[in-house]
């Protein structure tokens, strides 16, 4: 196999190689992908959608439907980890609580009571490590910081780099961020599966009912410009709104599947005990 | 000649009536009810094709349109002189053998009766479509429809027995049509681009004769119903079915189907006149020669009686093909009436065989000494049916023999006379033991008991039928005469 | 853009490629295929796909290293190759 | 074939990016089909699928192009419809490619999700990551 | 309103997909009307568009953001992708329906999410159908991949490991084929098929284009599982719940063959794939190997569904061969055959679905005296194996039929040879397990009573699975008898003119 897969890899490189020859120049301008179809959105995405950075502009509204399912791609993922890794709920398990006074770890297996003073007592992984004070505090603060430029991120997605999609990954590895640097369960108690669901779902039914909502204002599917009697300014800006509002509905998705998923990774579908 | 045409719902009528009963069939309580439909399926087939028959004797033919497939085929029925024929005896035989088969499966107290009748119905409606089928395509579905119906008949007994019989069944049946039929049916469409049975055939100027002759060959072995060699070894296997099933294999359905499409697909697609201008027909007829030859041969050496008749069956079919090839107007009617003619020899054949399995319970000639005394109306019809089955009168099988010597000769192929002669006198040696064992051989002593033990009573009836029907047709042989001669006429054009 | 600097975070994303999966520990390889991704980013910066390195920054070197680090932490780092 | 007639170091400047794009594709390759280890496997199949990333987004570079965010200044200053007139269209970089190539990187994440949860089922299930003790366990049943 | 038809069909699906998975977190209940509904109405769309397409005779097309090609997205109905959305939307409502009580019994509390997931995998197939952008029809794949990863992977307990075999082979797949769209992008500077369908005749003798064309092709071979890439099917199909099974396995591969035919039609044109690199040769012999390797292997299984398998890639041999034999014969019959396969595959696995719901195996012993404990599943049955044998009526016949034709048109006589060789041996399988379903329990006589008759009286599947399954069946027939008009009517449409 090993042979076989070298022998394979070899040949198939070779070939690519040396047909790279017949590529146009790396960074040619003249180049046909560069000449076709681009210099119409470099030329006219402004004045279609007010929108400076092309790639947003192209992003979330020539090619606004590839953007939909991009967003449903990730919710899909979300939804198989989901599917494949959840377990039920089983209650019979060892588990472990320490005495916050005495570091006391008591073992409660099966049957046995757990303590109810959760003053003194408080719930610790099977393989836990005592809480290391810099990097607690240091994430306590940093996690805000991180969120705030994330909502920046996605607000300023229309004039700088970024958009929906990196706040959405921000804003959920800032989750993770705690669920790391606390344990799992904390985070949980934070943000519940329930709500990640639904979060997750509503992100893309913002996205897609917001293109039905043009279907139903008579325009076709995705087509912002149909929204300028709802928001009350002309078509061009309704578009650069539109834009922002399916951004939003990214940037939920995204950070509520990424939050999903690594609940149900980092804990193999208990999502009782994480890293 | 132009044929002029009578449009008819009739034809599809026929093929459906015995469809259309199944559901009384399964659903009646009571299974005199339930063999009350059979019956009246059975007369409603049989005079529906009989109000066919003035029509055709006329020289009209019937034609019905079903389903339109593809824009030049379909689904689509003409019934002719030839497909008249052949429903004529199907649906006549399938009445008696239905009679029989009551008297038969009760006796012997069968299970899942109501299984075998529904099937029975299928496969009579599969006959009657390819009797009655216009275009090759319309004939393959219905011959394909036969072999699935008639499956569950032939496994009838479910035990390992049937199910190694029936394997070797679909191999041969399924195998054969799959592979050989159809691929050849293909062909001959892209290069004729039809599959109308036409009287001077399809083929001529579209097809070379290396091809024609591939082609014919692939269809001869192909329909393996017509049990010419290699292809025969499926009939003695198929002797575990119950004889009713039996019957219906070897005289009334699947054989004659085999032989009835090879026929039509050599007049009707080949054509005639292809068929002279190259040596196909000789070469056809060597390999049937043959076929009848060897297959008289292994019918001395078998012991047990269905056994013994079955390769009887295949010399007999062989008779037809011969016929055919041979070419001549009275070869292609002797073989052509040789369908009707051997179907109620043979049918008499086997339901003797099945009366004395059902008195007496002995299946080997070597047991039946004396047996003519214990069952003298049994064994009498039994003697009918050899003489009509050996050719002899006054037996209809005189007809048929006689019309194909007179085709040998017409054709000037004086070796397949030669053939002919030396395979009826094997026929003899096959048959006329059994009479005389049964009469003139002293039973051994110890259990001497000459007392009356006939078949049940459905059985008498039904085996008297046909053996007084295979005399009738010796002094009265005209209105199958008449359809063979209209038939001959029509391919010969 | 300076092709110099180019050529040279190109051999080392491809050092990182082999490195990643040669390494004999699955979560080295994890935090190698971060290197790797992080370098690519650098790579997208280099050629002006400002958003593209965003993304990879965020996802290829943040996010998917941690899957990979959560789905290691549950099955083992051990590997014959 | 451009390619051929010009002398090397020209042919590495110029196509080079393509060259990487391919040796990375054949990294992940080779890792796909030829390792043992699934996690491995996994860690090839994303460096396969980065792999066309890169490719893409060389494709989409101009010599003297910047980044693909028009400059301020002409966005506030005019009213859009002399804005096509101003803006020069080798200035930017060709934006289509990094939008194709953003959907890309997600797909990449989401299939590396469910490909490490299936890893950790069958982990479950025959206590292993090796491909061959895997069929081991499969053929003694 | 007829305009907005090709946004509907997969706009509904993927709302509901969204709406039941949110809802799945509050009232489960509600999941199941819901994805029933958005795929009638899906279904209802599809069957509505192919009436026009095929009244009025002209392609549909929908701009997305109302942007025309190449800057936006479009999609373009035409005869063949209408009929092809047809069967999608179809079979997805009919498995949904006959399989509810399946969801229920073997995925407890997630069903929920499977509904979802089943929406979004009929979406992604939906849209791959309609879409005329060649890297949308890339992100819809790796929808319909994703979801069907997580379909198959919560199966037998095997099924992990199956499906991370196909998850790998199948982004091995995808991700050719994004390559290819990136090397047919370098070329042209376009990603619309109707846009690049104007530009390729000026490139022919490029190579890039002849990769492009390379690397689609395997993406597409890897996830149709032809011959040498076939290794992830087998288990992925027989591993999985009788559900997911039921929806996957006639689809996918019927779809990817479709895009197949799209892509050589309409974006490489027809002299190019066949005048000008001429591969027509090439791939029917590579379609003769997977016939005969799908045969042969089918022979070896005892296990129903892993027979199914090796059958679907026997039969993605027959369509891919058909369409590359390039004649009007060939390709009719291929795309006729995308339709009846569909259907018969579906067939099939509805009775594996019953089986299993009926005996708890889909083993071929589970089959014994079922002849008799329910006669009317295996009525169906008999007319599913009839149809993929070959025997007229049924559909099965007539596609070969074409299929036939194609190949001696084309003189190549070991196709059909290949043809032939398949249904018997597939008359063989089949048989084999009406045998064991027929005799087995052996009895010891055959008089009175038959054997086993008193174990068990009939005992047929619940009606919610039984009558769409016999529906089904019923309907292999009717397809066989309309196979002509269909293929005068809407198919001889999808060949463009210099094919004859």
């Amino acid at each position: 196999m090993k042979i076989l897969g070298r022998v394979t890899v070899i040949l198939c490189g070779l070939l690519l190689l040396v047909y790279v020859g017949e590529f146009p120049d790396f960074a040619d301008p003249q180049s046909p992908a560069s000449t076709h179809v681009s210099p119409y959105y470099i030329q006219n995405a402004l004045e279609d959608t007010a929108v400076p950075n092309l790639v947003t502009a192209i992003l979330a509204d020539y090619r606004g439907y590839d953007t939909m399912f991009e967003a449903t791609v990730i919710f899909t993922a979300g939804l198989a980890c989901f599917f494949l890794m959840r377990l039920p709920k089983k209650e019979e398990r060892v588990v472990f609580y320490r005495h916050r006074a005495t570091g006391v770890t008591l073992r409660i297996d099966d049957c046995g009571a757990v303590p109810k003073d959760t003053q003194a007592f408080h719930r610790i992984d099977s393989q836990w490590v005592p809480r290391d004070l810099i990097i607690r505090s240091t994430t306590r603060l940093l996690i805000p910081f991180v969120q705030i430029y994330a909502l920046y991120v996605l607000a300023h997605g229309h004039h700088s780099p970024g958009g929906g999609f990196q706040a959405g990954v921000v804003l959920g590895a800032s989750i993770i961020l705690l669920a790391i640097s606390q344990d799992l369960r904390s985070a949980i108690s934070k943000i519940k599966e329930k709500t990640l669901g639904i979060l997750s779902s509503l992100g893309v039914l913002i996205y897609a009912g917001t293109g039905f909502l043009c279907l139903l204002l008579g325009e076709s599917f995705l087509d912002y410009g149909a929204l300028a009697s709802l928001l009350g300014t002309d078509r061009v800006m309704a578009r650069s709104h539109g834009i922002l509002i399916v951004e939003v509905g990214v940037a939920m998705a995204v950070m509520s599947v990424l939050i999903w998923i690594y609940y149900n990774l980092s804990s193999a579908g208990k999502q009782d005990e994480g890293l | 000649m132009t044929m002029e045409t009578i449009l008819s719902v009739k034809p599809l009528l026929a093929v459906l009536v015995s469809l259309a009963v199944i559901p009384f069939i399964v659903l009646s309580k009571d299974r005199n009810v339930r063999e009350g439909w059979t019956f009246f399926a059975g007369a409603a087939k049989f005079l529906l094709i009989l109000s066919m028959l003035p029509a055709v004797l006329k020289g009209k033919d019937v034609v019905y349109t079903a389903v339109q497939i593809f824009p030049n085929l379909g689904i689509a029925f003409r019934v002719d002189a030839f497909g008249m024929l052949f429903a004529l005896v199907a649906s006549s035989l399938w009445i008696i053998t239905s009679i029989y088969s009551v008297g038969y499966m009760r006796s012997l107290d069968e299970h899942s009766q109501t299984r075998y009748f529904s099937f029975f119905a299928v496969a009579l409606s599969a006959t009657i479509g390819v009797a009655f089928s216009a275009n090759l395509l319309t004939l393959y579905l219905f011959y394909e429809m036969l072999s699935l119906a008639t499956y569950p008949l032939v496994t009838h007994h479910q035990d390992k027995e049937a199910r190694s019989s029936g394997r070797k069944y679909l191999l041969y049946i399924l195998g054969g049509s799959i592979g050989l039929a159809l691929p050849a049916m293909m062909i001959t469409y892209h290069f004729t681009g039809t599959l109308d049975f036409t009287t001077q055939g399809v083929m001529v100027g579209n097809i070379n004769s290396g091809l024609a002759l591939l082609l014919s060959l692939m269809f001869l072995f192909g329909f393996a119903k017509v049990g010419i060699m290699p292809m025969h070894s499926w009939l003695p296997a198929a002797m575990v079915a119950p004889t009713p099933v039996s019957a219906l294999l070897h005289a009334v359905a699947v054989v004659k189907v085999g032989a009835f499409s090879v026929v039509r697909v050599l007049t009707g697609i080949v054509g005639v006149d292809l068929l002279a201008q190259y040596h196909i027909s000789w070469i056809i007829a060597a390999i049937a020669s043959i076929t009848i030859v060897v297959a008289s041969l292994i019918a001395l050496s078998q012991d047990e009686l269905k056994r013994r008749l079955a390769f009887s069956t295949i010399g007999q079919l062989s008779y037809i093909v011969l016929g055919v090839t041979l070419l001549s107007t009275s070869g292609m009617t002797g073989g052509i009436l040789h369908i009707a003619m051997h179907a109620f020899g043979k049918i008499t054949l086997f339901f003797c065989a099945g009366a004395i399995f059902c008195a007496t319970g002995i299946k080997n000639i070597s047991e039946m000494k004396g047996l003519g005394r214990q069952m003298p109306i049994t064994m009498t019809a039994f003697l009918i049916g050899s003489l009509s089955v050996i050719g002899l009168p006054p037996c209809g099988g005189f007809i048929s023999k006689w019309y194909l010597v007179l085709g040998t000769v017409e054709s000037g192929q004086l070796i397949f006379l030669l053939v002919l002669l030396v395979s009826s006198l094997l026929n003899a040696a096959y048959f006329l033991p059994v009479f005389y064992n049964a009469f003139f051989v002293r039973r051994s002593e110890e259990l001497l008991d000459n007392r009356l033990n006939e078949a049940p009573r459905w059985c008498l009836v039904a085996l008297m039928i046909t053996s007084g029907i295979s005399i009738v047709l010796f002094f009265y042989p005209q209105p199958f005469l008449n359809l063979a001669k209209l038939a001959v006429a029509a391919a010969v054009g | 853009m300076i092709w110099q600097l180019d050529l040279i975070i190109l051999v080392l994303v491809i050092v990182c490629a082999i490195a990643a999966i040669n390494v004999k520990d699955l979560l080295s390889a994890a935090i190698l295929l971060s290197a790797y991704s992080f370098m690519l980013c650098l790579l997208w910066a280099v050629m002006g796909a400002v958003d593209v390195a965003f993304t990879e920054a965020t996802v290829g070197a943040g996010v998917s290293t941690v899957f990979c680090v959560a789905a290691v932490f549950h099955t083992t780092r051990r590997t014959k190759d | 074939m451009r390619g051929y007639n010009m002398d090397l170091l020209n042919l590495i400047a110029a196509k080079a990016n393509y060259w990487t794009y391919i040796i990375l594709m054949m990294v992940g390759f080779y890792a796909l089909i030829a390792k043992n280890n699934l996690v491995k496997k996994i860690v090839g199949m994303t460096i396969f699928q980065t792999a066309v990333l890169l490719f893409y987004v060389s494709m989409s570079t101009k010599k003297g192009g910047t980044i693909p965010i028009l400059h301020h200044g002409e966005t506030t200053s005019l009213d859009p419809g002399h804005v096509s007139a101003l803006v020069n269209v080798a200035d930017y970089v060709n934006p289509l490619p990094h939008v194709l190539m953003l959907t890309a990187i997600v797909v990449g994440v989401a299939t590396l999700g469910v490909a490490l949860s299936l890893a950790i089922k069958v982990y479950k299930t025959y206590g292993t990551l090796e491909e061959d003790e895997i069929n081991l366990q499969l053929r003694n049943g | 309103m007829l305009n907005t038809f090709p946004a509907i069909i997969i706009v509904v699906p993927l709302l509901a997909a969204l709406l039941i998975a949110g809802i799945s977190f509050i009232d489960r209940r509600a999941c199941f009307p819901i994805g029933v509904a958005a795929l009638l109405i899906s279904f209802a769309g599809a069957v509505a568009m192919l009436v026009n397409v095929v009244s009025t005779g002209v392609a549909m097309e929908y701009r997305f953001g109302g942007w025309a090609g190449p800057m936006g997205i479009v999609y373009v109905i035409d005869h063949l992708s209408a009929l092809v959305l047809v069967v999608i939307t179809g079979i997805a409502l009919v498995n949904l329906v006959s399989s509810r009580q399946t969801i229920i019994d073997e995925l407890k509390e997630k069903d929920g999410a499977f509904v979802a997931l089943y929406l979004l995998f009929t979406a992604g197939l939906v849209g791959m159908t309609a879409t005329g952008d060649a890297f949308n029809l890339y992100v819809l794949l790796e929808i319909t991949s994703l979801s069907g990863y997580a379909l198959i992977g919560l199966g037998s307990e095997r099924a992990p490991l199956a499906s991370l075999k196909y998850l790998f082979l199948g982004t091995i797949g995808a991700t050719f084929y994004l390559v290819g769209v990136g090397y047919l992008y370098i070329a042209t500077g376009s990603l619309n098929m109707v846009d690049l369908a104007t530009i390729i005749p000026g490139l022919m003798d490029s190579g890039v284009i002849l990769f492009a064309f390379i690397f689609c092709m395997t993406g597409l071979f890897v996830k149709m599982a032809m011959f040498p890439v076939h290794g992830w099917l087998p288990g992925a199909y027989s591993e999985a719940s009788s559900p997911a099974a039921g929806l996957i396995a006639p689809l996918t591969t019927k779809v990817m063959i479709y895009i197949l035919i799209r892509i050589c039609l309409s974006v490489f044109s027809v002299e190019y794939v066949f005048a000008n690199l001429d591969v027509g040769q090439i791939m029917v012999w590579l379609a003769i190997a997977t016939i005969v390797f799908g045969s042969v292997s089918a022979l070896a299984q005892t296990n129903y569904r892993r027979m199914l398998t090796y059958i679907i890639i026997a039969e993605v041999g027959y369509m891919v061969g058909g369409f590359f034999l390039g004649n009007k014969m060939g390709m009719s019959g291929a795309m006729l055959h995308i339709v009846n396969d569909a259907v018969m595959t579906l067939c099939l696995f509805m009775v594996a679905g019953i089986v299993v719901n009926r005996m708890k195996t889909d083993d071929r012993d589970g089959f014994k005296g079922l002849f008799r404990s329910m006669p009317f599943t295996m009525a169906g049955f008999v007319l599913a194996a009839l149809s993929i044998i070959g025997v007229p009526p049924t559909c099965g016949f007539f596609s070969k039929w074409y299929l036939i034709l194609g190949g001696v048109a084309a003189g190549n006589y070991w196709f059909v040879a290949a043809l032939i060789f398949s249904s018997l041996v597939n008359a063989v399988l089949f048989f084999r397990l009406f045998e064991i379903a027929y005799f087995e329990p052996f009895g010891d006589d055959h008089h009175g009573e038959s054997p086993g008759a008193g174990a068990v009286g009939i005992k047929e599947a619940p009606m919610i699975m039984l009558l769409p399954f016999l529906a089904v069946s019923f309907l292999l027939i009717v397809l066989g008898v309309y196979s002509g008009r269909i293929v005068t009517n809407i198919i001889y449409f999808a060949i463009p003119g210099g094919i004859i």
